[in-house]
C-alpha cells in the first residue's frame, strides 16, 4: 500500500505515558481469564490420558452421570465431524484431535473427556468417576528416535507433499531451501566445522493458565469469554470444533496474563461450549497448572546439523544445516522456520538448510516467541564462536563481516530491503559491556538473532465524542502494553492528548477478523490500521471544517489537532480545534468516526545482537549470568519502556531456556515435571539488570518506522549464553538447558 | 475430608488415635495442601494443630537449649536473632525452604514428617543433634531426628502419634553450624543435594563433629566417617579431601529429574568441604 | 513473464522445478497462473503462501503489482509467537 | 462431610462463607467474596501470584485452607490503595511500566508491600530474593525490582 503519509517527527509518539490499563492492573481490578462468572455457572473438568500412547478401548461415564452435581459429560462424540487432511491443510482436525481424544490418546495429559458440575471440586472428584479402558502401545517421545525405522507410528497419512519419499510416516512436513554451491564454498574454506545440537522443549509459562467461560444453546448461539492471544482465531475454530455458524458465536478477549504464543489456539474453549450446549447453562474451565504443561503447547525440541566453512579473514564461504524438529502428535513443529531463519542474518554466497516436522508422543506444540529461530541461532551462532576462536578472531567483527544488509539476498530467498543487523553490531562493539574486563570464571558471548515479523488481517475502528476525545477499538488482545502504543500513535495523528483516548479490545461482533496477537505484529500492524483509521477521521474532520468555512476541502490541512487554511490563498481563519468541530457533529453531518482494514504487507524483518557474560562453578557446573545486554532494532519505538520490557523479557525467557528449562520425560513417556518447582524458569534472583540498546532503523514498510519487536529478543539468547559458558567453562556447550549436571559432566569429559 | 483443630496435643494424638483412612496433621500445610490439591493424597481426617496453645514459641531454657514449638515457622526462626546467633546454620537450612511465602508458613516439623530425602531444615536438625518430643496415646516420647524418616514419605510415627515439641541442645562453647544444598536456580528449587555440618573445636583442634547428608539416599544421612575424617585435624586440606572423599563414598542416590547419580555424589563432596569450613569459621567465631 | 523461485519442498509437485515462469502483473494473477501450471501446488498455496517481490513479503493480498523483472519468492505463510 | 463457617476480616471489613475444608483460602477469596485480584498461577506454592497477608505474615493462599481464616485478618491487593489513593508502590508499578501482562502484579505488589514494611531499606539483593517467590514471565523482573527499590528511596525520603 502507498506510505505517503511516512512520518519522522513526532510529539506522542516515543514518549514514555502511564498505560491506560495501569490502574485496573495495580488493584487487582482487571478481569482476566479466570476472573470472569455467570448466574448458574458450572465448573468444567477434563480427565486426561496418563499412557504416553494408547488406543482408548472403552469410556464408561455412567457413574459419572449418575452423579448428582454432575450436569454434563462429554466425549469425542460430542464434537463436529472434521475432516483429516495431512499436514497443516488439516489444521481443525489437528486441534479437534487434541482438544478431545479420538480412537486414540496420544501423549500424557491428552484430553479424553469432561464434565461439568455445580461446583469445581465436584467436577474434580467426578473425573475418578469415568472409567477409561486403554489398550497401550509403544510410544515415542525423542525426535531422533521418532525418525528411526523402528519408531511406533503415530499417525499413518498425516505426512504433506513435502516429504520426501522413503522416510518414517513420523516426519510429516519437510523444508528445503538456500543458493549457490556448498560444496564448492567449503572447498574455499580455510577451516570447516561441523558439529552437532540439541535442544530440550520449554513451555511458554505465562503465569495464568488457559481459563474460559463459555454458553451454548441448542439455538447454535454462543457466548464465550477466554484469555487468548487471538479470539477471531477462537471463534472460527470453535465454530468449526462445534459445528456452529462462526457469526453466531460472539467471543470476548479477557485481559491475558501472558501468551508468547501459547495462546493462539483454543483448547478448553471448544469443551466449555460442549459442556455448555449439553448442560444448557454457562460452563467455565480453568486449567490447574499442571495441566498446563501436560497438554499445552510447549515448543518443539530440536536436534541440528551444521556445517560451516570460514577463510581467514572471517569470510563466511558455504554454511549449511539440517534441523529435526519435534512437536508432538501432529503436524506443526516448525523445522522450515528453523531453517529459514538460522543463517538468514549473513550475506552468505553458498548456503543450504533443511527443516524437518516430526510427530512424537507429546502436547501438540504451539508458538512460542519467534517460533523455531532461537535453535536454530544456536547450532549457527555456537559454531560461529568455534571458528572465531579457532581463527584467533573477533566475534563482533566476524559478525559484521558477513552481515546482511539492504540488497542481501537472504539465506530464505528474497533479497533484503532496508534491515539493521549492522547497526545493532556497532552498538554492539561501541558498548562498554563488550570491552568490559571479565573477573576469573567469567566468559562472554555474543550473538546474532534473526525474525521475520508478520502483518496479518488487521481492522480498526475509531470514533469521536462531542467532547473531542476519541474511542479507539482494536482487535488484538493487549499482552505487554499495546493499548498504550496505540493511544500514542491514534494520538500523533490526531494530534489530542494521549490521555483523551480510550483504547478497547473489541470483541469478535463489534469488528471485523483480526489475526492474532503474534508475530510481533500488534505494534506494526494494529498500529498501522490505527494511524489509517485516525487518518480517516481527520479527513472527515477536515471536511466538515471546509464546510464551516465555505472553502474546497483541499483548502483544509489538519495541524496539532486543528483543521487550518491550507494556505494563504485559501482564506484567513483561526484553527478550528477538534472538539470545535465534534462539538457540533450530530448537527453537521453526523458522527464522525475512522475505520480501516487490511492486511498490511511490510512488516519488516528485524534483528538483535546479544552480550552476555556467565560465571561458572567449576566444581558443581552451577552458571550464573552475571550481565546481561540487548541490542536490536525496533524500527521506531513508539513507547520505548514497553519496547525495552519486550527486550528484557525475551533475553530472561532465553536465560531460562538455556540454563534450567526442560520438558523431562520418564521410560514410560509421563512428563516428571510438571509443576513449577521443577519446570524451573528464571526468579527474580536469578537474574541481573538487563540493559537494553534501542536501535531504530525505521521499517519502510510503517508510516512511522515501526518493527515489531516481541520476538527477536528470544533468539540470541541461546547461543550468547551458550558461548559465555563454553568460554567460562573452557568447553563447548552443544546441549540445552546447560543444566549443572551436563556442564559438570562436560567439564569431566574435557578434562581427562 | 474432616477438619479437626483440637486444643491440646492429647486431643490431637486421641483424634489420630480414632480415626479411620488417611490422617494428617496440618501444621504449616506447605506440602500437605499440595499433596491435597493435586490429589497426591486426600485425607480423610485433618487435623490442624496450629490452635493448640504455645505452638509457635520459640524458647531457651535455662540449661541453654532450646524449645520450639511445632508450628514456629521458618519466618518466626529466621526473625529470632537469638536462635540464630546459636545455630545459624539450622536457621539458614530451614529458611531455604521455598519462598517468602513458604517461609510464613513452614515448619520444621512438616519439613520432618513430610519425609522428603531432600528436605533441607533435616541434615541440619540431624547435625545439630535434634530430638522431637512424640505425644502418642500411651503419653511422650523422644525420639532423634535421625529416627524419624524411614523412608521416601515414610516416618517411624505410629498411629495416633504427633511431634510436640523441637528439642535443639545448647549451643555450647567453640561450636559451629552451617548447611549447604546445591539447587539449579538461586531460590525456591528441591535440593539436589544438601550437607550440613557441625562441630567443637578446642583451640583449632575438631573434637566433636556430626555431619548430615540429604538428598542423596532414600532417607537423610548421618555420615560417621565424615565425621571421623576431620575430627582430629584442624581442616586441613588433608582432612577436606578425607570429609569429601568420605560424604561422596555414603552417598546412595539416584537418577531423577533433579541431578544424576554422578553429580549427586560428586558434588555432595564439595559441599561438604564448603560447609566444614564455614561452620570450622563460627566455631572460631569468625563472620561465615 | 515473472520468474517464481519455489521453495525446494515444492519441486516434486512442479516436475522438479525450482523456478516456474508464468504471466501475472498482480499477487492473485500470479497464485492462479501457478496452480493452471501446476494444479498439485493448489494444496500448497491452501495452507498459506506469502510472496515476496524484492524482498517485500505479501502475507495475502491479490491486488499487490508485480512490477517488471522484480524478484518473487513464493514463501511458506509466516507464523508467530 | 458439610461446610464449615469461617469469620474472618479481609482488608478491614467483616465478612463471612462458608466452605468445604478442602477449599483453600484463595478459592473463598476468589468464589466466596469475589475478590478475583489474587490469582492462581500455580496452586503449589511456586508462583506467588496468590500472595496476601494474613495477620500480618506474607503467605500464598493457595497454601492455606479456607477454614484457616477463620478469626484472621487478611489483606489483599484490593486492600493496597487508600481508597482512590494508590500506594507509592501501585504509581510507581504503572510508572516504571513494571507490569507487562500484569497477572502477576497483584502478587508482587502484596509482596513488595510487605518487604518495605519490614526492610525500609533493602538491598536490590535482598529486594531479588524476597521477591523469588513470585514469578513474572514477561519483564525479566529489571523494571520490578527498580520500581521496588525506588518506591523504598521515595518512602524513606518522605519519612
Amino acid at each position: 500500500m502507498a506510505l505517503d503519509d511516512r512520518k519522522s517527527e513526532f510529539t506522542f509518539v516515543g514518549t514514555r505515558p502511564d498505560r491506560p490499563d495501569g490502574l485496573d492492573k495495580v488493584t487487582g481490578r482487571a478481569k482476566f481469564g479466570a476472573d470472569m462468572s455467570a448466574p448458574g455457572m458450572l465448573h468444567g473438568a477434563i480427565l486426561r490420558s496418563p499412557h504416553a500412547h494408547a488406543r482408548i478401548v472403552k469410556i464408561d461415564t455412567s457413574k459419572a452421570e449418575a452423579h448428582k452435581d454432575v450436569k454434563a459429560v462429554v466425549t469425542r462424540a460430542d464434537f463436529a465431524d472434521v475432516p483429516f487432511k495431512p499436514g497443516l491443510e488439516g489444521e481443525f482436525w489437528n486441534v479437534l484431535e487434541n482438544v478431545m481424544a479420538g480412537e486414540k490418546a496420544l501423549y500424557d495429559g491428552h484430553a479424553v473427556a469432561a464434565v461439568a458440575a455445580s461446583s469445581a471440586l465436584a467436577a474434580r472428584d467426578a473425573l475418578k468417576l469415568i472409567e477409561v479402558e486403554y489398550e497401550v502401545l509403544p510410544h515415542v517421545t525423542d525426535v531422533d528416535k521418532a525418525m528411526a525405522p523402528d519408531a511406533p507410528v503415530i499417525r499413518e497419512g498425516a505426512a504433506d507433499y513435502s516429504v520426501p519419499e522413503g522416510m518414517h510416516p513420523n516426519v510429516v512436513r519437510y523444508h528445503e531451501s538456500g543458493h549457490g554451491d556448498v560444496e564448492a564454498g567449503f572447498a574455499e574454506a580455510d577451516l570447516i566445522i561441523e558439529d552437532s545440537f540439541v535442544t530440550e522443549a520449554t513451555h511458554q509459562g505465562y503465569i495464568e493458565p488457559h481459563a474460559c467461560l463459555g454458553m451454548l444453546g441448542n439455538d447454535g448461539k454462543g457466548e464465550l469469554w477466554c484469555t487468548t492471544q487471538g479470539h477471531w482465531i477462537a471463534q472460527k475454530t470453535c465454530a468449526a470444533l462445534l459445528g456452529i455458524e462462526t457469526s453466531q458465536l460472539r467471543v470476548t478477549a479477557s485481559e491475558i496474563g501472558g501468551g508468547f504464543g501459547g495462546k493462539t489456539t483454543v483448547f478448553i474453549e471448544p469443551v466449555a461450549l460442549a459442556l455448555s450446549r449439553k448442560a444448557n447453562r454457562p460452563v467455565k474451565i480453568v486449567m490447574t497448572r499442571s495441566e498446563v504443561f501436560r497438554a499445552t503447547g510447549p515448543t518443539a525440541s530440536a536436534s541440528m546439523d551444521v556445517k560451516i566453512g570460514m577463510k581467514k579473514d572471517g569470510t563466511i564461504s558455504a554454511a549449511q544445516g539440517v534441523f529435526r524438529l519435534q512437536g508432538g502428535a501432529f503436524p506443526g513443529a516448525p523445522g522450515d522456520m528453523t531453517a529459514m531463519c538460522a543463517f538468514a542474518p549473513y550475506n552468505l554466497t553458498n548456503v543450504k538448510q533443511i527443516g524437518y516436522d516430526v510427530m512424537s508422543n507429546r502436547p501438540k506444540q504451539a508458538a512460542y516467541r519467534a517460533p523455531g529461530a532461537p535453535m536454530g541461532a544456536f547450532a549457527v551462532e555456537s559454531v560461529i564462536d568455534e571458528l572465531c576462536k579457532k581463527l584467533g578472531l573477533d566475534p563482533v567483527d566476524v559478525r559484521l563481516k558477513n552481515a546482511a544488509h539492504e540488497g542481501t539476498k537472504a539465506s530464505y530467498g528474497p533479497r533484503y530491503e532496508r534491515i539493521g543487523l549492522v547497526e545493532t553490531l556497532e552498538a554492539a562493539k561501541a558498548h562498554p559491556h563488550y570491552t568490559a574486563p571479565l573477573k576469573p570464571g567469567q566468559g562472554r558471548g555474543i550473538s546474532c538473532g534473526f525474525w521475520f515479523n508478520h502483518g496479518g488481517e488487521t481492522s480498526v475502528s475509531l470514533a469521536l465524542s462531542e467532547d473531542g476525545s476519541a474511542q479507539l477499538m482494536v482487535g488484538t488482545p493487549d499482552i505487554g502494553g499495546s493499548r498504550a502504543s496505540m493511544a500514542l500513535m491514534a494520538a500523533e495523528v490526531l494530534g489530542i492528548p494521549y490521555e483523551n483516548i480510550r483504547v478497547t479490545i473489541a470483541d469478535t461482533a463489534t469488528l471485523g477478523y483480526n489475526d492474532v496477537s503474534h508475530g510481533s505484529r500488534v505494534t506494526y500492524a494494529s498500529g498501522l490500521a490505527t494511524i489509517k483509521a485516525a487518518k480517516h477521521a481527520v479527513e472527515k474532520l477536515c471536511e466538515r471544517a471546509a464546510a464551516k468555512w465555505d472553502i474546497p476541502v483541499e483548502a483544509v490541512k489538519w495541524e496539532n489537532g486543528c483543521a487550518v487554511p491550507s494556505g494563504p490563498n485559501a482564506g484567513d481563519f483561526d484553527p478550528m480545534p477538534l472538539a470545535d468541530i465534534t462539538a457540533d457533529m450530530g448537527r453537521t453531518g453526523g458522527p464522525i468516526s475512522g475505520h480501516f482494514e487490511a492486511t498490511p504487507e511490510g512488516a519488516g524483518v528485524s534483528f538483535g545482537t546479544h552480550i552476555v557474560d556467565a560465571e561458572v562453578d567449576p566444581e558443581t557446573g552451577k552458571t550464573s549470568i552475571t550481565r546481561y545486554t540487548v541490542i536490536q532494532d525496533a524500527g521506531k519505538a513508539i513507547h520505548p519502556t514497553y519496547v525495552e520490557g519486550q527486550f528484557q523479557g525475551g533475553a530472561a525467557q532465553g536465560i531460562g531456556w538455556a540454563l534450567n528449562e526442560e520438558y523431562i520425560y520418564g521410560e514410560d513417556g509421563r512428563l516428571q515435571n510438571s509443576i513449577f518447582l521443577d519446570y524451573r524458569i528464571p526468579v527474580a534472583s536469578d537474574l541481573p539488570m538487563i540493559d537494553t540498546v534501542i536501535v531504530e532503523v525505521p521499517n519502510p514498510g510503517h508510516p512511522f518506522g515501526v518493527r515489531g519487536v516481541g520476538e527477536t529478543g528470544i533468539v540470541p539468547p541461546l547461543a550468547a549464553i551458550a558461548n559465555a559458558v563454553s568460554n567460562a567453562a573452557g568447553v563447548r556447550m552443544k546441549q540445552l538447558p546447560m543444566s549443572p549436571p551436563r556442564i559438570l559432566a562436560a567439564l569431566k569429559d574435557n578434562n581427562g | 475430608m474432616n477438619y479437626h483443630s483440637p486444643a491440646s496435643f492429647a486431643e490431637a494424638s486421641a483424634l489420630a488415635a480414632n480415626a479411620t483412612g488417611i490422617t494428617r496433621f496440618l501444621a504449616g500445610g506447605t506440602d500437605v495442601l499440595v499433596q491435597l490439591r493435586s490429589d497426591v493424597v486426600t485425607p480423610d481426617t485433618l487435623i490442624d494443630i496450629k490452635k493448640i496453645d504455645g505452638v509457635h514459641d520459640i524458647t531457651r531454657n535455662a540449661d541453654g537449649s532450646w524449645t520450639l514449638g511445632v508450628a514456629a515457622t521458618g519466618a518466626e526462626m529466621t526473625e529470632h536473632a537469638d536462635l540464630g546467633r546459636d545455630w545459624p546454620g539450622l536457621v539458614e537450612a530451614m529458611d531455604l525452604i521455598g519462598s517468602t511465602q513458604v517461609q510464613g508458613r513452614a515448619t520444621l516439623t512438616g519439613n520432618l514428617c513430610n519425609g522428603s530425602p531432600a528436605a533441607d531444615s533435616v541434615p541440619a536438625m540431624i547435625a545439630a543433634g535434634v530430638t522431637v518430643t512424640v505425644t502418642g496415646p500411651s503419653g511422650d516420647r523422644e525420639v532423634a531426628v535421625e529416627d524419624v524418616p524411614t523412608g521416601p514419605g515414610k516416618t517411624s510415627l505410629a498411629k495416633g502419634e504427633v511431634i510436640s515439641a523441637i528439642n535443639i541442645p545448647a549451643r555450647g562453647e567453640n561450636g559451629g553450624d552451617a548447611y549447604l544444598r546445591f539447587i539449579p536456580r538461586t531460590e525456591m528449587d528441591i535440593a539436589v543435594v544438601g550437607v550440613a555440618v557441625n562441630l567443637r573445636l578446642d583451640g583449632d583442634i575438631i573434637t566433636e563433629a556430626r555431619v548430615s547428608l540429604g538428598a542423596v539416599a532414600p532417607t537423610v544421612l548421618l555420615v560417621e566417617d565424615c565425621a571421623k575424617a576431620i575430627i582430629g585435624s584442624a581442616l586441613d586440606d588433608a582432612a577436606l579431601d578425607a570429609l569429601a572423599a568420605a560424604a561422596s563414598a555414603a552417598c546412595n542416590p539416584i537418577d531423577d529429574k533433579r541431578g544424576t547419580i554422578a553429580f549427586r555424589t560428586e558434588v555432595a563432596g564439595v559441599l561438604a568441604k564448603r560447609a566444614a569450613k564455614i561452620a570450622y569459621a563460627r566455631a572460631k567465631g569468625e563472620q561465615a | 513473464m515473472v520468474e517464481v523461485h519455489l521453495w525446494s519442498g515444492l519441486r516434486s509437485l512442479t516436475g522438479g522445478q525450482q523456478v516456474v515462469e508464468v504471466e501475472a502483473k498482480t499477487t492473485g494473477e500470479l497464485l492462479r497462473e501457478l496452480v493452471r501450471a501446476h494444479p498439485q501446488l493448489q494444496g500448497p498455496i491452501d495452507a498459506g503462501v506469502s510472496i515476496a517481490i524484492d524482498g517485500r513479503v505479501i502475507a495475502s493480498g491479490l491486488t499487490e503489482t508485480i512490477p517488471e523483472g522484480s524478484e518473487v519468492y513464493l514463501m511458506q505463510r509466516l507464523r508467530g509467537g | 462431610m458439610s461446610k464449615l463457617h469461617v469469620s474472618t476480616t479481609v482488608n478491614g471489613d467483616t465478612v463471612e462463607f462458608l466452605c468445604d475444608p478442602r477449599e483453600t483460602l484463595l478459592d473463598c477469596l476468589r468464589d466466596k467474596l469475589n475478590l478475583t485480584g489474587a490469582k492462581e498461577g500455580c496452586g503449589t506454592g511456586d508462583c506467588g501470584a496468590c500472595s496476601v497477608t494474613v495477620d500480618g505474615r506474607l503467605v500464598c493462599s493457595c497454601l492455606v485452607l479456607g477454614v484457616e481464616a477463620d478469626g484472621k485478618s487478611i489483606e489483599t491487593v484490593e486492600g493496597i490503595a487508600d481508597g482512590d489513593i494508590l500506594h507509592p508502590l501501585q504509581k510507581k508499578f504503572i510508572e516504571h511500566a513494571a507490569l507487562q501482562c500484569g497477572i502477576c502484579t497483584p502478587g508482587i505488589l502484596v509482596a513488595a508491600k510487605s518487604l518495605l514494611e519490614k526492610n525500609p531499606n533493602p538491598t536490590e539483593e535482598e529486594t531479588r530474593y524476597w521477591l523469588a517467590g513470585n514469578l513474572c514471565r514477561c519483564t525479566g523482573y529489571d523494571k520490578i525490582i527498580r520500581a521496588v527499590m525506588e518506591t523504598a528511596e521515595e518512602l524513606r525520603e518522605a519519612s
